[in-house]
């Protein structure tokens, strides 16, 4: 049933709103300037409200209910003490034009993320202000784009990308009013670099890089790279959405990166909550200082923490919200780095790659075909079905839908794109052996039925709330908002 | 090890069926060079128990002072279930809705918000949300270009009166697109927009208008004239909001002949607590026609193969992931979580309990001008009625006067000589229905203190 | 799976305990004070935790999740506001011998909540110390022992209680020392009048009565009673356990009872949290005001709130507990009564009378015969399937169970005990008629099941993470505890 | 309507079903004149937003002093998943777990809980809980006097070191059952149960012996030679313990050559707030012979119909709700909520994480007594090791001294005075896990100079 279905026109809700006249209080106000069609919003009780959502929540897979080795997306446990302060009074009544001297507990935590940010990434100076991956990812390229036009340097329109880069490198590359070219990827995994060598010239702009890249290899050749693109007058932007690979090991900053973004609903375990709210906060090296999206926290002499804003960086790329982003998520991360701590980033690193690395040499050992095999993977890997596809007919869509009723969420799939029938997998550090253990019997089990039955596989899923649900049907009769009849 | 389930045995058992002997090795493809010894500026560990006793105190360092600051975020009373049920670990911590079979109740809820939102606007069609309020307008600036079939211009006319900061957004995300925004002046007595001005636009041509509604004066607009002067010009109107309010006064649907052609702005008021400016959500809403140029991921109703009624997202041929560098937007995580404690909101309060606290915040405003309005030294700058803030002018400093509500732990307001130098010294106050008659007693007293 | 089948030796928590190595602080014990024996208390992973209980809460039926209209147990929607309230830093972190300038916020609300308490019950005294129904009746007897033993009259050895009576009250009868008689119930659902007048003598001590009774119907007589019985010198008990059935529209104290206890879980909408905490407030008429246990809490003329203990209350029966009972229950009592307020407290009883009567007369209409069918329910009523069990072999819990299929939680089965196959049906206030409405519905359905595929329904239930559980087994093979294997 | 769904039109249509107008006739069989018309002392409602305000100033208004008082409640580290997950509503507003197969969840936490709490005191068997330490205590007297075979006199010796509130306790509920409890005198050296004092009692039967580990003053009890003399006596060995501490400290169940027969107290450390004195819980664990005189619900496992494992409710004869006037014992609801939070507590913690708690706890009090133990005025009167609290011996009265810490918000401990006269201005201070270096030096310095 929908809210909607519960209504009854009439139903007072009672407690929660002032206990005044609507129309009495607002009857002074210019009748053309108010509302005359009725709302369309439930009308019922709070215990139904409750009622509802507890109930549909319950038809979820979650972190705190399944293993969910979502390649790509960082899937680890989200402590719940991060929840807990992130949500005390002081932080979530905090009006955001609240005054310095009310201020200094929540800016002084800001001041401090900045700090471990630049730390952990290599870089010279952290903003905290874009909203999620694809925000730092627009800060970033929009940065660069104000690089070069300080420099005057106006004949480069063109960002170049890996084929296996995220949707969101060339749209925001568009956004930023570039134009997009794909560089290919080798063999092995790593960027072509002959192709990129072909593709470098005075118009390129720069390069939007994941490394560990999204096929979850380590690109070995960084250095190459790096001088290659610098100097055809280009930068290097990192996509951070994998640095829970190296955290701790290695640093942007060192391989030679201009600008990245850090996705810290994904490394640094701020929770995802069913799609978003993130946070994406960048990282510049010298050159791009000026450039930063302001607001950045700045302290003082007197160790007064501050809002540093066009006054102090009159270069910026400017606002990219309201006020400063997402500071509920930012605190979350703040907390999740203390208690993780100088030991405890490296460690994420190593058991993120542990548990990646044994699960791809289990899953090779029970006849999965991997998309790099000979490579060691980062914090996750790529499995193509593209054998099962043809031999038994079931494709990766069907193997993914046959976990859940196995009681695991799916790896992604079909990204990245250039692998065919691809699951993309990423166990994180947080997931125990015993857990990849029964993940890997139902890799197994699966694997057996489609040799066995693959009707069975291609029906799945049979224990969700619903079965396998028509996305053509859903694009083409739109259906985007509920009508009463 | 904090969150790392693995025991010594565990993990050597692991390690040789990699074929390995160090965890170290696992990193063997990473150039030596590259590698790093310590990060040295990470403080070390500290345990929960150290940790919570540090955030308390920094929580409460920061004091709980009465807020009548609103200018963009407006401090509201959020039903306690709200977001006892939005934490719930299945909402709080499952991805972005891609398995819909295993997220059915994180869709069906995305599709009841949509339901909810689009009723709110009086619009035919809502996204899952956007950044935040500034950035959604930005989006609705690009998507009115792309969508405006009559008129193929790249300029765009946005009030004045729109929040300075969302202004300041629009032009830092559009401006590599070769985007040109041009201000529309607002009348100095009413506080609006000074529909006089429109005549002089009228040979030029644009591709939108955009208007905040009530403005950030907390004024009203003249919302039909405003939107049907746009239409004549062939231009699309964009109308950003305040949804809360909409349970009183004129939706965007029904603004003018043909109402706005994009809603859409802070979601902030259905049930976000102020958190120093976010997470947030921008919403936005179209006409049917426009769908396709929406940013956001979208929920649709379907069916499984028996028939059932299921949810996905969809229409995702806008979205980055499928059409790239093509995409109606970058856009990939959005504001989820807020989004749900939002849905909850509004079904807790419903469409006479919003419009209730609506009223209420109204009324209040009322209350506070009536209060303040009189005393010597204060001057209420704008006639236009409007909700939540009004503009007082001071016969002192604003800093000053600032400085005594400080001192007793008010935050007396927004000032607004950085954005509206003309205004002289005035302060932007703002009342919700939070606030008490001791509350707007106590303000009156304060002010009357300070200029004194 | 058990919480101690994720396990593993050897695996650290981390995050939670001080980083400290317990053998080198514990060496300077004395060896033979120390623990040898291995604790087994499960090594798992934090998110193993959370995984796991979280899972493990999906398997149960709750107020939020489901219609419960558990007779006897008032299970009305708990309001979160009144969690949130309690759940307050200030309340959690008081320490109960914190001095009285650190505790008059919470004293204050303390304090208020017997004001109230005593106006809606109609006594003269209250003391919130009792954790539970239970425990309020072992204090009002106790009071009414120490009443009858202040004045000499120790001959009365006596407690009368109906045989309708909840087991609670024979079995504090007896912990209280006295022995027990049993009343029998006359046709009508009222007290036999004519075996009371039997039964009172000079040894009775007093009588316990719940009013409405366990059989939901309004003791018709009750201020007969209460001169029958105060004629014959014992005391008055009320077991407030149904209070919600007349909340601000009669008191226990103008019935005639001398004492009474509230239980604050059920009338005043507290979480039954899977079995507790409780609260059962005890109030007494004059003549026990000098018995009250302790503390109480007072307020002097300087508005000054304090804690009365035996040095005020010489008299006391003593104190029940270790400090002062379930304070953050009656914290959570007393904002719920805050907001329902004065024009709530009777709403209560009207719309649970409402709902109760409306679903007996539409059960009646279906076919189904009630226990008492010509009375006014109270906010319950007594449902009887002995005719079902015989014609079509399908039993009270035949039918309970196959409600739980239908997505409702049985009513209470078999209670009270004087009615064969019966369902003690309460719906409470909260539940709207479209709610009800679907019980009745599950209910025409299961009777024609029953009607025509008993077996169906003598299975149920089949959608439970369970079938039907085998209690006897569970009673002579006891596994009560977990043994590794 | 606050919380009440229904709409007019909905009311009149259930009246009518019931052949009724109006909503008072639901009341006539009650007599008329019982019938009240007003409840005047009941405020009026307040809504949520204003009752919320009205509560926070209360909370605030009592402070967050540090406190150094144990005496029965300790203050812990909670790790935050322990209350937000017992709040999920399928806990926290389910009812007790009558309908086994709807009640899986609670049950088989209960089971879990139960295996925990008597792997802890190395006892057979757990209880799923009574009401606290205190009560729970008291139902062990009763139930070592129904369980003790050899012996049914109505005596019982208790230890002069348990919580006095303990034994007032005690005293109040099983008063009325004619049982007679004598004091054990204690050392007021070591401060603990004097051993040479068992003899005078040789010649007196007793159905129990009740010790408390670590008792009132945070000493440690000559558990074994106790235990072993009351068997010699023909008595039960009944243990109030910490539950904390037997990750560290001999459990109940090794005491002497054949382990306390029950095994009780205070669940509020694993897992509580201090929340004023409740909601706690009282544990209780057992031998397997005595189970069926045990109190309270007990959960069992079995299988259903197919063969599966599944948890109920067993051994419910024992029950009042089954055997009535000859239950063993009238309590039903218990303390469901705060047990469930305990299990997660101790999931969370694991062996080594309870240990090196309790081995911090220890570890703190040595360092306060090793602070504050040499200044001038200070006597630390007991010489037994011991955790959590200490007693110190003060050369001002000490009423005086705590209200020097209270003026800087602290409260130093217990005050020993009314409860035991004979140690003269004694403090029984106590300091957990929760209290740091700096807090141990302020507490030294504030002493210093309450003492000046
Ligand atoms: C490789 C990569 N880059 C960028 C992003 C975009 O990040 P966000 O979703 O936070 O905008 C993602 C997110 O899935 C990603 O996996
Ligand atoms: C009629 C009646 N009396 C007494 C009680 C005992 O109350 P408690 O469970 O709070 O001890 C109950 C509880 O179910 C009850 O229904």
């Amino acid at each position: 049933m929908l809210i909607f279905n519960y209504s009854k026109a009439g139903r007072k809700t009672g407690s929660q709103s002032p206990n005044v006249s609507a129309d009495t209080l607002l009857k002074s106000l210019p009748a053309n300037s108010l509302r005359k069609s009725k709302l369309l919003l439930p009308e019922v009780s709070e215990l139904e409200v409750v009622r509802h959502y507890t109930s549909l929540s319950k038809k979820n897979f979650s972190i705190d209910t399944h293993f969910y080795p979502l390649g790509s997306c960082t899937m680890k446990y989200n402590p719940r003490i991060c929840n807990e302060l992130a949500m005390l009074p002081g932080f979530l009544n905090h009006h955001p034009y609240a005054p310095l001297q009310f201020s200094q507990g929540l800016l002084q935590s800001l001041y401090e993320l900045q700090e471990m940010l630049k730390e952990v990434s290599g870089m010279q100076g952290i903003s905290l202000t874009p909203m999620a991956g694809a925000q730092g990812e627009f800060a970033g390229v929009a940065m660069i784009q104000a690089y070069h036009a300080a420099r005057g340097d106006t004949q480069r329109k063109v960002i170049l990308v890996p084929d296996a880069a995220h949707g969101t490198n060339p749209a925001t590359a568009m956004m930023c009013g570039y134009q997009v070219k794909e560089i290919p990827t080798a063999e092995d995994g790593d960027v072509d670099i002959q192709a990129l060598q072909a593709a470098l010239g005075p118009d390129i702009a720069g390069i939007m890089l994941t490394n560990p890249s999204t096929l979850g290899v380590f690109e070995r050749h960084i250095h190459e790279i790096a001088d290659l693109v610098h100097q055809a007058g280009g930068l290097l932007y990192y996509d951070g959405a994998n640095m829970n690979a190296i955290l701790g090991k290695v640093r942007p900053g060192d391989m030679g990166f201009d600008v990245i973004h850090m996705n810290l609903h994904k490394t640094f375990s701020t929770p995802h909550g069913g799609g978003g709210p993130g946070a994406g906060a960048v990282g510049v090296g010298e050159r791009l200082l000026p450039y930063l999206p302001v607001p950045v926290i700045g302290c003082n002499t007197d160790n007064q923490y501050y809002w540093m804003t066009e006054q102090e960086i009159p270069s910026s790329i400017g606002r990219l919200s309201g006020f400063m982003g997402n500071v509920g998520v930012l605190i979350r991360a703040y907390i999740y780095m203390r208690l993780l701590g100088r030991a405890g980033m490296p460690r994420i690193a190593e058991f993120a790659s542990l548990n990646a690395n044994y699960l791809q040499a289990k899953l090779k050992q029970l006849g999965f075909d991997m998309a790099y095999p000979k490579r060691r993977a980062g914090h996750e890997f790529v499995l193509t079905l593209k054998r099962q596809a043809k031999t038994c007919g079931v494709n990766a869509m069907a193997f993914a839908k046959r976990l859940l009723d196995k009681g695991f969420h799916a790896p992604t799939t079909y990204f990245p794109l250039l692998v065919p029938e691809c699951l993309l997998i990423e166990p994180t550090e947080t997931e125990s052996k015993g857990e990849l253990d029964r993940f890997l019997e139902a890799m197994a089990e699966i694997l057996h039925e489609a040799e066995t039955n693959a009707e069975l596989v291609l029906g799945a899923p049979y224990s969700m709330p619903v079965q396998r649900l028509d996305d053509v049907r859903a694009a083409k009769e739109l259906d985007l908002v509920w009508k009463a009849d | 090890m904090p969150y790392i389930p693995h025991t010594e045995e565990e993990i050597s058992s692991m390690l040789s069926a990699i074929g390995i002997k160090q965890l170290d090795q696992l990193f063997d493809e990473i150039p030596k060079k590259l590698r790093i010894k310590t990060i040295d500026a990470i403080p070390e560990a500290v345990s929960e128990m150290a940790l919570r006793r540090t955030m308390q105190v920094r929580a409460n360092q920061d004091g709980s002072p009465l807020c009548f600051i609103g200018a963009g975020a407006y401090e509201h009373h959020i039903p306690s279930a709200v977001w006892q049920i939005a934490s719930r670990g299945e909402f709080y911590s499952a991805y972005t809705p891609y398995q819909a079979e295993a997220s059915q109740g994180t869709l069906q809820l995305i599709y009841e918000y949509q339901t909810m939102m689009a009723g709110l606007m009086a619009m035919d069609i809502s996204n899952a949300s956007l950044y935040d309020g500034a950035s959604a307008l930005a989006e609705a600036v690009l998507m009115a270009i792309r969508a405006n079939r009559k008129c193929k211009t790249r300029r765009v006319l946005v009030a004045g009166t729109v929040n300075p900061v969302y202004r300041a957004c629009i032009n830092a995300i559009v401006k590599n697109q070769q985007i040109e925004l041009i201000e529309l002046p607002y009348c100095t007595e009413a506080g609006n927009s000074l529909a006089g001005s429109l005549k002089q636009h009228e040979s030029q041509e644009f591709a939108a208008l955009v208007i905040q509604q009530p403005n950030f004066f907390g004024c009203l607009e003249n919302v039909d004239e405003l939107t049907d002067w746009a239409h004549q010009q062939n231009a699309l109107m964009i109308a950003a909001v305040n949804p809360l309010l909409m349970a009183a006064l004129k939706p965007p649907g029904e603004w003018g002949q043909n109402g706005a052609d994009i809603a859409c702005g802070d979601g902030q008021p259905l049930g976000a607590p102020l958190s120093c400016g976010g997470p947030y959500y921008g919403f936005m809403c179209c006409k049917n026609e426009i769908v396709r140029q929406m940013p956001g991921r979208i929920v649709g109703r379907t069916q499984d193969i028996n028939g059932h009624e299921g949810f996905v997202l969809t229409l995702q041929a806008r979205e980055q992931h499928i059409r790239r560098s093509k995409a109606t937007s970058n856009i990939c995580t959005n504001q989820g979580l807020v989004v749900t404690a939002s849905a909850i909101y509004m079904a807790i309060m419903g469409p006479e309990g919003l419009r209730r606290i609506a009223a209420q915040c109204y009324a209040n405003r009322n209350a506070l001008i009536q209060a303040v309005g009189s005393l010597k030294g204060v001057e209420v700058v704008f006639t236009s009625p409007g909700f939540h803030e009004c503009v007082l002018r001071l016969n002192k400093p604003v800093e000053d006067v600032m400085a005594v509500f400080y001192a007793q732990g008010i935050l007396p307001g927004y000032n607004l000589k950085k954005d509206y130098p003309e205004l002289g010294e005035a302060l932007l106050v703002c009342v919700t229905e939070t606030k008490t008659d001791d509350d707007i007693e106590l303000y009156k007293n304060t002010l009357q203190q300070a200029l004194a």
